[in-house]
């Protein structure tokens, strides 16, 4: 069953995780809903921000730090870029019809309530979560899990990386007109 | 040697065709003329041989050729029984036949495809034999429809005239629904019996001591119906009136003296089984009481001279019928060979006539030809005579016959003849006056151009008047050789000659009697009081139902021909069209439904994202909240 | 050390991560401009990723985290892509509008 | 796992040769490249292995459908040179997406871990992105690529959810692990939900109903050898993942599971046959035809431990019989604007021999004896009946019946209608490869052990 | 030898054809049409001495599907009338110009392949695949080169297609759930099998469905009239002459046997509905316009008399039917060409614009009122012993059925005659008709020959066909 966080019995874990959480939904929110794009940008910078706060929370330092660079450093900044370059940052959306935004409205809680009663239904986690004391999160590990068990993968992602590369430059890339 | 000449006796009209079809146009008329009649004289000549031979030995000639068709459990060969009864038959159509192929030598003589003419006569000779000398019922079926075929040839022969194929049309049709009740009545025989061969079949029906008699009686009504067809009886008698559209020489041999006397020879033969059936019998003779009074009321009034003859001919067969159905087979099979004689003479002379007017069939336009065709003249008088039964013409002994086994049997049957009768005189002599007396009615062209007809068709109507004069001498009330002749045929003892007593003297006053009744009205009516038949639009009254047949083919039309047609119609552009669309519409909605659903894919993301979370939900719904 | 899960419980990263998702879904679906669909098209990568972390110290296992770093390089990479066709279609329509794109239908 | 090297290695050699300027040489020696390759994935079929951990498990499945992968991209490589004729600076790019798209594709099919399978999507996917916008001036092309896209990541985004739930509940992204842990019955209800998403994301990628709206749109928009790629090859690998993602991971599907498959499955045949009949553009048309096949081959889920020869079969025949198909379209549509059915008209009468072999890869597609098609559906037929799956059966047959009405009215309109123009002539590679392929097709109807029994 | 040449050689008749170009076409299908002729009497031959003409290889394993091809009586009496047929239809059209005339033969040839093996094929898959082949090339003949206008052509013909492709696939998926029960597509296989009375049911009506719009009976028959009118007349030949037996043969050879228990429930029903065929059909010719129609719906009368023979399950109804079906074949194949020389001359195909022939052409009036005169199964023609032995056997079950089948002896009198007389006879026509010449009488006198030759001496084909449908009878009576 969900069980409210007893706020005032709650640990600093707990009251940091409600924290999070709530600055995590409420800035995904605005990000949506905010009508300029340069603000719905910084809205997303700060949820995942609050998400790397999220990977902190559970020990994990390295993805923290990853997240952080790759989303809010790269993604984000290569969002911001696209925004400018496209002279979007107006508040000139003309919403979308309210049969539509009524659409979006009704799925959202749809699969909002499917999804969590789904996960209401089912039998809670029994008992104590393991903690078997080794290490599984530091770089070392990390790197070692990565690098070995999952070599294919990575490569694999290089492929993966290789194939946006080139199709990004097929994409944008000017044609030489022959002759 | 009885196989090859029973072979040759059937297959040489059947040469003859194939010589007149393929090279009847180069020999030339005559030639093809005188081809024709060879053969048939030829197979005549054969049935001689035969009836000498049957003569000496009683025996029954037996030929099985091959087999033919496979059933379960009977199978039909190929083969001929020359017995009594076939050879009887034999004489009377290759001789009849002969002698109507020699008219037509003449008759037809200008026409341009008298080749063909010949080639169907001999065709229809060739079937004709068929039919009568089968071995089994499906040999007869053989022959029974080639007859019915070469009527229609023959009937639609002028085929540029529509109203004659018309008739021929409705001819094969009437013979098929008939034939249809043959084809039943053989099915029912041939499942009880396994066996379709006369012989064996007449056998079979005596050793057998259950017999399912209802299922014969249904055999023998079904029997009876084709016999009906063929034969023209009630109810399908209303082609052989307009069969009339052939030639002349086609109604003397086919409508007259051979193929419709068919149904009789049929019952005849399977006299074993009719025997077992009382209660068809009974329906036989009421039937054929019937018509002969109703096709004599009707002829009447006629005006036309072979309308009045096939009426005539109607009558005459429903008096056979009337005999049939009290068993008294032998008095039909008499009465056919005398009817043969005299209505073939009657057609001739009305063909010697018509053909002297170039083709005026009207009496009311014809009138006192007899100055100047004496001899048709004669031969027509003295055929008449026979018809109406006057002694001691040949019709006077058989009708007689009839008469009094109707007496025998059922009084009302009997007074029925004996009024068709005294009709018969009356309007046979009407026939008489109108055509031959009196003064010319027809056209100045016609009148300067009267002439008797050449020997090739006098011939023929001498030998038939003199035939119909004494062919009652073959089975007198005294002592019958025809009688005889037949009586290895019937299982029962013939019916042996009346023994004539004063019932039997005043039957035969009462009939005479009214044989002249019949002549004297006519004569007072049409020769001292001079009458003509009225114009068609004058007619009014009775007469008039009289004269347009009771209406029977009218409302032939109406209940059948027009129902099918509108139904015809009514298939076609209703349930053809909206079956048709039935499928079409399956087509038609799942190609609307493709038309709606295209509205569907509006190239909105959000709207396909949305069916998307729907379709994700209703899955995750399904699999996890629902069960 | 104790797992931290037992204080705040791996449900409630569920739900969590199911809220975001959703939020994520509802962005794709609501806004029409195609840089904002981008954006909730990151945020429900995002709560996966969160929901892998968690999942990762549930089990005490590295191999969730690893597969984050999978999960990012696939962000990295459809983020590019999808810009670069928003860029060109941006240079053909001049709007990114998604309710504009409705040419192809029926 | 050395196909996979090599596909990748060939793709790397083919952006070298435009550091050397050797274009024209691309082509040729990439299809003799994959040739090659594709003598390697049979020389893999006979030795199953697993490679790095069980990231790559190899054998008969992974390698049979490789092979028809390697095939169909020998197929669509050589089409096109003559394609992008007038896009010669750009043509090793082209070549090279295509090529880590076939390296996606076998991964997805030889994947034994999670991260395998999801990347191998991804590598498929953003290439077909990119290939699907790859006309850059046409607005069409535009939209199909980002409708394509959005679409995509969106399904991408359920499918990592899925595979995270997976996760959870495992504790592992090993399919063989996952395998032998889910026979246990304490298992959270996680695990399932994961299942039927990572199934949801699939369904999408084989464009079943009712995920399937993204594929007319996309099919129209993209440049026709794309269309021709995703309706073929794509569509193919996404159906031969689900079917190997399914069946490792869950061995016994549940009769609810079933009832969901049975009902998508007759839903994607009926409305992808229904809304084909009045489309008008061809590529359109085989996009709902392709929905509709999804939903045949959906069928063989319903008799998974069996079935699989059957799906290599069906997928063989489906994409042989597109690839002539496509061909075609690619010669009479070269000079036109666009793929409408008026294209078709007199190509009966102008050139007799590509009408012949459009008509009979429609035939084959519509299930008519002799063509692989037929066999196609009635090996499914025969397996969806041993399930005891007759009402979906009669559905299916419904549905031939249906889809025959849209493909014969293609084969109408080339047969008896006049044509609007002379004759055009034709390159000689279409001309090869419709031959091929559709010789293919027929020798598949004649010899379908040889198929069938692969795997 | 075995029969497997046959097909071998009509295959490669029809791609020789095909390369032979068009000025040769006509000339190496008939050829190659001719040679099969030789090859199915010799087959013939070997048959009746004993020698096994059967062919057997396997071909798919799982499912197990195998080339295997026998021939017993009645296989071998419809590839007879198969291969007599087609030389005939091909040379019927050597009056015709056809463009693309080498597609057109080599089509026609493989058509005769396909239908070929139809009769020869034992296993019920390689049956399912040669039945649906032999519509593809009908299909285009009657499309490409089919008459009237183009877009109702291409209704019909589609429709046409669409109809008989669906009653197919249900037998398909009848003979898919036999191969569950038996194991194997081999008809003596599928003759084990033991069915639940449901099972056989359904099997039995999929089959139907099949059967009965290949045929046609009513009311499955709504693309035929149409079909018959569009195709060029060697298609129409080829459909009414060949391709319907098809249905009537199938329904003999698989249909009947598989499904016993079926077979006997519903003999009522089906012989009804054969009945009503025969009535509907020809009430319904009465009234058409167009002369191929009218032929067309006297099929349908005809085909409906032969399938409620084939449906009284005794002797007689399935020797009749077969007699028929041969009898039927060559005397509408004989029509239809009869139509198509009137269309040579004539350029119409409206009754109403005919008439007044038979004095211009009195040798083709001949002709023709002989091959009508066996349409309406006049005693002596091959269509009486066929028609007299299933009236029979109609009889046998029911005196009604008899009655009412019988009325087409009237009925088909009645259209028929009219239809002669409004086409051929009356006042001369203005228009010239030249009668016949050579190619078209020998083609015409072939035809009457064989139905007068087998009208009355039908023995050798009894004896032929009899072992095959008493060993049918006897498998459907395995189950009493």
């Amino acid at each position: 069953m969900i069980h409210i966080p007893d706020f005032a019995h709650a640990s600093t874990v707990q009251i940091t995780f409600c924290f999070l959480a709530f600055i995590t939904v409420i800035t995904a929110f605005l990000a949506i809903f905010s009508r300029n794009p340069i603000h719905s940008a910084l809205y997303l910078v700060i949820s995942f921000f609050s998400i790397a706060g999220h990977y902190l929370l559970l020990n994990s330092q390295f993805l923290a730090i990853v997240h952080v660079i790759v989303y809010s450093g790269a993604i984000m900044i290569l969002f911001l870029f696209t925004i400018m370059l496209m002279n979007l940052n107006k508040e000139n959306e003309v919403h979308k019809p309210r049969i539509t935004r009524l659409g979006a409205i009704v799925s959202f809680c749809l699969i909002c309530i499917v999804l969590i009663l789904v996960f209401i239904n089912s039998k809670p986690i029994a008992g104590e979560y393991i903690a078997t004391g080794e290490d599984y999160q530091s770089i070392k590990v990390l790197g070692r899990v990565l690098l070995n068990e999952y070599m294919v993968p990575f490569e694999f992602a290089s492929i993966l990386l290789l194939t946006a590369m080139i199709g990004v430059v097929l994409l944008s890339k000017k044609e030489k007109t022959e002759k | 040697m009885n196989t090859n000449l029973a072979l040759l006796l059937l297959l040489a009209p059947f040469l003859g065709f194939l010589f007149n079809i393929f090279f009847g146009k180069k020999i030339g008329k005559t030639a093809s003329g005188v081809v024709g009649t060879l053969t048939v004289v030829l197979s005549f000549a054969l049935t001689l041989c035969f009836f000498s031979k049957i003569n000496i030995d009683q025996q029954p000639i037996q030929i099985q050729l091959f087999n033919w068709i496979q059933i379960s459990n009977f199978r039909v060969d190929f083969g001929f029984l020359l017995d009594q009864l076939s050879i009887l038959w034999l004489l009377f159509v290759t001789g009849i036949g002969s002698l109507i192929h020699l008219y037509s030598i003449s008759y037809m003589h200008d026409d341009e495809n008298m080749h063909k003419f010949f080639a169907y006569l001999n065709l229809f000779i060739f079937f004709m034999i068929t039919l009568v000398i089968g071995s089994n019922l499906l040999v007869l079926f053989i022959g029974w429809e080639g007859v019915g075929l070469c009527s229609y040839l023959l009937i639609g022969f002028w085929h540029k005239n529509q109203e004659y194929n018309d008739a021929a049309k409705k001819a094969f049709i009437m013979n098929r629904i008939g034939d249809l009740g043959l084809l039943i009545g053989i099915f029912i025989i041939g499942s009880l019996f396994p066996t379709l061969d006369y012989t064996t079949l007449k056998t079979a029906i005596a050793s057998s001591n259950n017999l399912d008699i209802s299922m014969i009686s249904l055999a023998a009504f079904a029997l009876f119906i084709g016999a009906c067809g063929k034969s023209a009886q009630i109810p399908l008698y209303t082609w052989l009136p307009d069969a009339m559209a052939g030639p002349t020489p086609v109604s003397a041999l086919i409508h007259a003296a051979t193929m419709v006397t068919a149904g009789i020879f049929m019952i005849t033969r399977l006299n074993y089984v009719f025997d077992l059936a009382p209660e068809v019998q009974n329906i036989i003779a009421i039937i054929g009481a019937v018509t002969s009074l109703v096709a004599a009321t009707i002829a009447l009034v006629q005006t036309d001279i072979k309308k009045v003859l096939a009426y005539s001919t109607v009558s005459q067969l429903g008096l056979m019928f009337l005999a049939l159905g009290f068993g008294a087979y032998e008095i039909a099979v008499f009465h056919v060979i005398t009817h043969a004689f005299f209505k073939a003479c009657l057609f001739l002379g009305s063909g010697s006539v018509i053909h002297a007017l170039h083709g005026e069939q009207d009496m009311r336009r014809m009138g006192g030809v007899k100055k100047v065709m004496g001899i048709t003249f004669i031969t027509f008088l003295l055929s008449s005579l026979a018809i109406s039964g006057i002694p001691p013409f040949s019709g006077f002994f058989s009708k007689d016959e009839i008469l009094m086994t109707a007496f025998h049997n059922n009084i009302a049957l009997w007074v029925i003849a004996s009024l068709a009768s005294l009709m018969t005189a009356f309007y046979m002599f009407r026939l008489l006056y109108l055509t031959f007396f009196k003064e010319f009615r027809g056209t100045e062209h016609q009148k300067s151009h009267l002439h008797e007809s050449p020997a090739l068709i006098t011939f023929p109507l001498i030998v038939l008047a003199i035939l119909a004069t004494i062919g009652g001498a073959i089975s007198l009330p005294t002592g019958s050789w025809l009688n005889g002749y037949l009586a290895p045929l019937f299982s029962k003892e013939a019916h042996e000659a009346h023994h004539f007593g004063t019932t039997e003297y005043t039957l035969m006053a009462v009939a005479v009697l009214g044989g002249i009744i019949g002549i004297t009205i006519a004569f007072v009516k049409y020769i001292k009081q001079n009458q003509v038949p009225a114009e068609d639009a004058e007619i009014t009254g009775f007469a008039k139902v009289l004269y347009n047949k009771y209406y029977v083919d009218e409302i032939y039309d109406a209940i059948f021909v027009k129902s099918t047609n509108v139904l015809s119609r009514f298939f076609r552009d209703y349930v053809e069209t909206s079956l048709s669309s039935l499928v079409f519409g399956l087509g038609k909605v799942t190609n609307e439904l493709s038309y709606q659903g295209k509205k569907l894919q509006t190239g909105s993301i959000g709207f396909y994202l949305f069916v998307f979370v729907l379709g994700l939900c209703s899955i995750v719904t399904y699999l996890f909240l629902a069960q | 050390m104790t797992n931290i899960l037992n204080e705040i419980g791996i449900e409630n990263y569920i739900f969590l991560s199911v809220i975001l998702f959703c939020i994520g879904v509802f962005g794709v679906l609501y806004r029409r401009n195609a840089i904002i669909v981008f954006m909730s098209i990151e945020i429900m990568l995002n709560a996966v990723n969160l929901l892998f972390v968690a999942f990762s110290t549930y089990h005490q296992d590295a191999q969730g985290q690893v597969f984050v770093f999978f999960s990012m390089a696939v962000a990295a990479a459809e983020v590019a892509v999808g810009l670069a066709i928003l860029v060109s279609i941006f240079r053909n329509l001049g709007s990114i509008d998604i309710n504009n794109l409705k040419n192809l239908k029926g | 796992m050395n196909t996979l090297i090599a596909i990748i290695g060939l793709g790397i050699l083919c952006l070298l040769f435009e550091i050397f300027d050797a274009r024209k040489a691309i082509i040729p020696i990439v299809v003799i490249g994959l040739l090659a390759i594709l003598g390697l994935d049979i020389s893999e079929y006979n030795n199953p292995n697993t490679y790095y951990n069980n990231m790559l498990i190899v054998g008969k499945f992974s390698s049979g459908f490789s092979g028809l992968f390697i095939i169909l991209t020998i197929f669509l490589v050589s089409l096109s040179h003559k394609f992008y004729e007038n896009h010669q600076t750009k043509i090793s790019d082209f070549i090279a997406i295509k090529i880590f798209l076939l390296a996606g594709a076998v991964a997805m099919v030889s994947f034994g871990n999670l991260a395998m399978f999801f990347l191998g999507i991804e590598v498929l996917s953003i290439a077909l992105y990119v290939l699907a916008s790859s006309n850059r001036l046409s607005i069409k092309s535009n939209e199909a690529g980002l409708k394509y896209f959005l679409m995509g990541s969106f399904a991408s985004g359920i499918i990592l959810f899925g595979i995270c739930l997976i996760y959870g509940a495992m504790g592992s992204f090993d399919v063989t692990e996952i395998s032998e842990l889910s026979r246990s019955a304490e298992l959270p209800i996680w695990f399932p939900i994961g299942i039927v998403l990572v199934f949801i994301g699939m369904l999408f990628k084989i464009a079943a109903v009712p995920f399937h709206f993204w594929a007319p749109d996309v099919y129209e928009g993209s440049p026709a050898l794309t269309t021709a790629l995703m309706s073929t090859l794509a569509k193919v690998v996404a159906v031969a993942t689900l079917y190997k993602l399914v069946k490792t991971m869950n061995a016994d599907i549940s009769p609810a599971f079933q009832l969901i498959i049975v009902i998508v499955s007759i839903a994607s045949m009926t409305v992808g046959n229904i809304m084909a009949l009045r489309q008008v553009n061809v590529k359109r048309m085989l996009a709902f035809s392709g929905i509709s096949h999804a939903g045949f081959m959906l069928m063989t889920l319903l008799s998974i431990s069996k079935s699989s020869g059957t799906l290599l079969y069906y997928t063989s025949a489906y994409a042989l019989a597109g690839i002539a198909a496509f061909s075609v379209i690619l010669y009479v549509c070269k000079t036109k604007e666009n793929e409408d059915i008026t294209n078709f008209h007199g190509l009966g009468k102008n050139n007799p021999l590509m009408a012949a072999i459009l008509t009979a890869s429609l035939l084959s597609m519509a299930g008519i004896p002799v063509f692989g098609g037929f066999f196609a559906k009635l090996f499914l037929f025969n397996q969806a009946i041993q399930a005891e799956f007759i009402a979906l059966v009669i559905i299916a047959v419904i549905n031939s019946i249906i889809s025959v009405g849209y493909y014969f009215k293609l084969i109408l309109a080339m047969y008896t209608k006049e044509p609007n123009e002379t004759k055009i002539p034709t390159p000689t590679v279409y001309y090869a490869v419709a031959v091929i392929a559709i010789v293919l097709n027929i020798a598949l109807g004649l010899f379908p052990s040889f198929v069938l029994d692969l795997l | 030898m075995n029969v497997s040449l046959l097909l071998i050689i009509l295959l490669v008749g029809a791609f020789a054809t095909y390369f032979a170009g068009d000025k040769l076409a006509s000339k190496v299908a008939l050829l190659f049409s001719l040679v099969a002729l030789g090859t199915s009497i010799a087959l013939l031959n070997a048959y009746n001495v004993g020698e096994n003409i059967s062919f057997f290889k396997y071909w798919i394993n799982n499912p197990s599907v195998s080339y295997s091809f026998t021939a017993d009586g009645l296989s071998l009496i419809m590839l007879l009338l198969t291969t007599t047929l087609t030389p005939l239809i091909i040379y019927s059209s050597f009056g015709n110009e056809y463009k693309n005339a080498k597609s057109f033969y080599a089509l026609i040839l493989f058509m005769t392949f396909a239908m070929s093996g139809t009769f020869l094929a034992s296993d019920g898959l390689l049956y399912y695949i040669f039945w649906e082949l032999a519509l593809i090339p009908i299909y285009f003949i009657a499309l490409i080169w089919g008459n009237g206008d183009t877009e109702e052509r291409k209704k019909a013909v589609v429709k046409f297609f669409i109809y008989t492709l669906a009653g197919s696939l249900f037998m398909l998926i009848a003979f898919v759930y036999l191969y569950q029960k038996a194991g194997s597509f081999l008809i003596q296989d599928l003759h084990k099998v033991e069915l639940s009375r449901m099972e056989q049911f359904w099997i039995f009506w999929a089959f139907f469905l099949a059967y009965a719009i290949k045929i046609p009976i009513i009311p499955f028959h709504t693309w035929q009239a149409k079909v018959y009118q569009k195709a060029p007349t060697v298609g129409t030949m080829l459909l009414s002459g060949i391709m319907l037996k098809m249905g009537l043969y199938s329904v003999l050879r698989w249909q009947i046997p598989i499904t016993p228990i079926a077979s006997k429930t519903y003999l009522p029903i089906l012989i009804g509905f054969g009945i009503a065929g025969v009535i509907y059909g020809s009430i319904v010719a009465l009234r058409q316009k167009d002369l191929k129609k009218l032929l067309a719906y006297s099929s349908l009368a005809h085909v409906g008399l032969i399938a409620a023979g084939c449906y009284t399950l005794n002797i007689d109804g399935l020797r009749g039917a077969v007699l028929q079906m041969l009898a039927h074949g060559f005397v509408v194949v004989g029509l239809f060409f009869a139509a198509e020389i009137i269309y040579r001359r004539f350029g119409t195909r409206t009754i109403a614009d005919m008439g007044g022939i038979r004095t211009q052409a009195p040798k083709f009036a001949s002709l023709f009122m002989i091959l009508v005169l066996a349409s309406v199964a006049l005693p002596t023609t091959f269509n009486f012993v066929g028609e007299f032995t299933v009236l029979y056997s109609l009889y046998q079950i029911n005196v009604w059925f008899a009655l009412l089948g019988g009325t087409t002896i009237i009925l088909g009198a009645y259209y028929m005659l009219k239809m002669y007389q409004q086409v051929m006879l009356g006042e001369t026509n203005s228009k010239v008709f030249a009668d016949v010449n050579f190619h078209e009488t020998l083609v015409l006198v072939i035809i009457i020959a064989v139905i007068f030759f087998f009208g009355l001496y039908p023995r050798p084909i009894n004896e032929l066909i009899t072992p095959s449908l008493d060993q049918i009878l006897r498998t459907l009576n395995r189950i009493q």
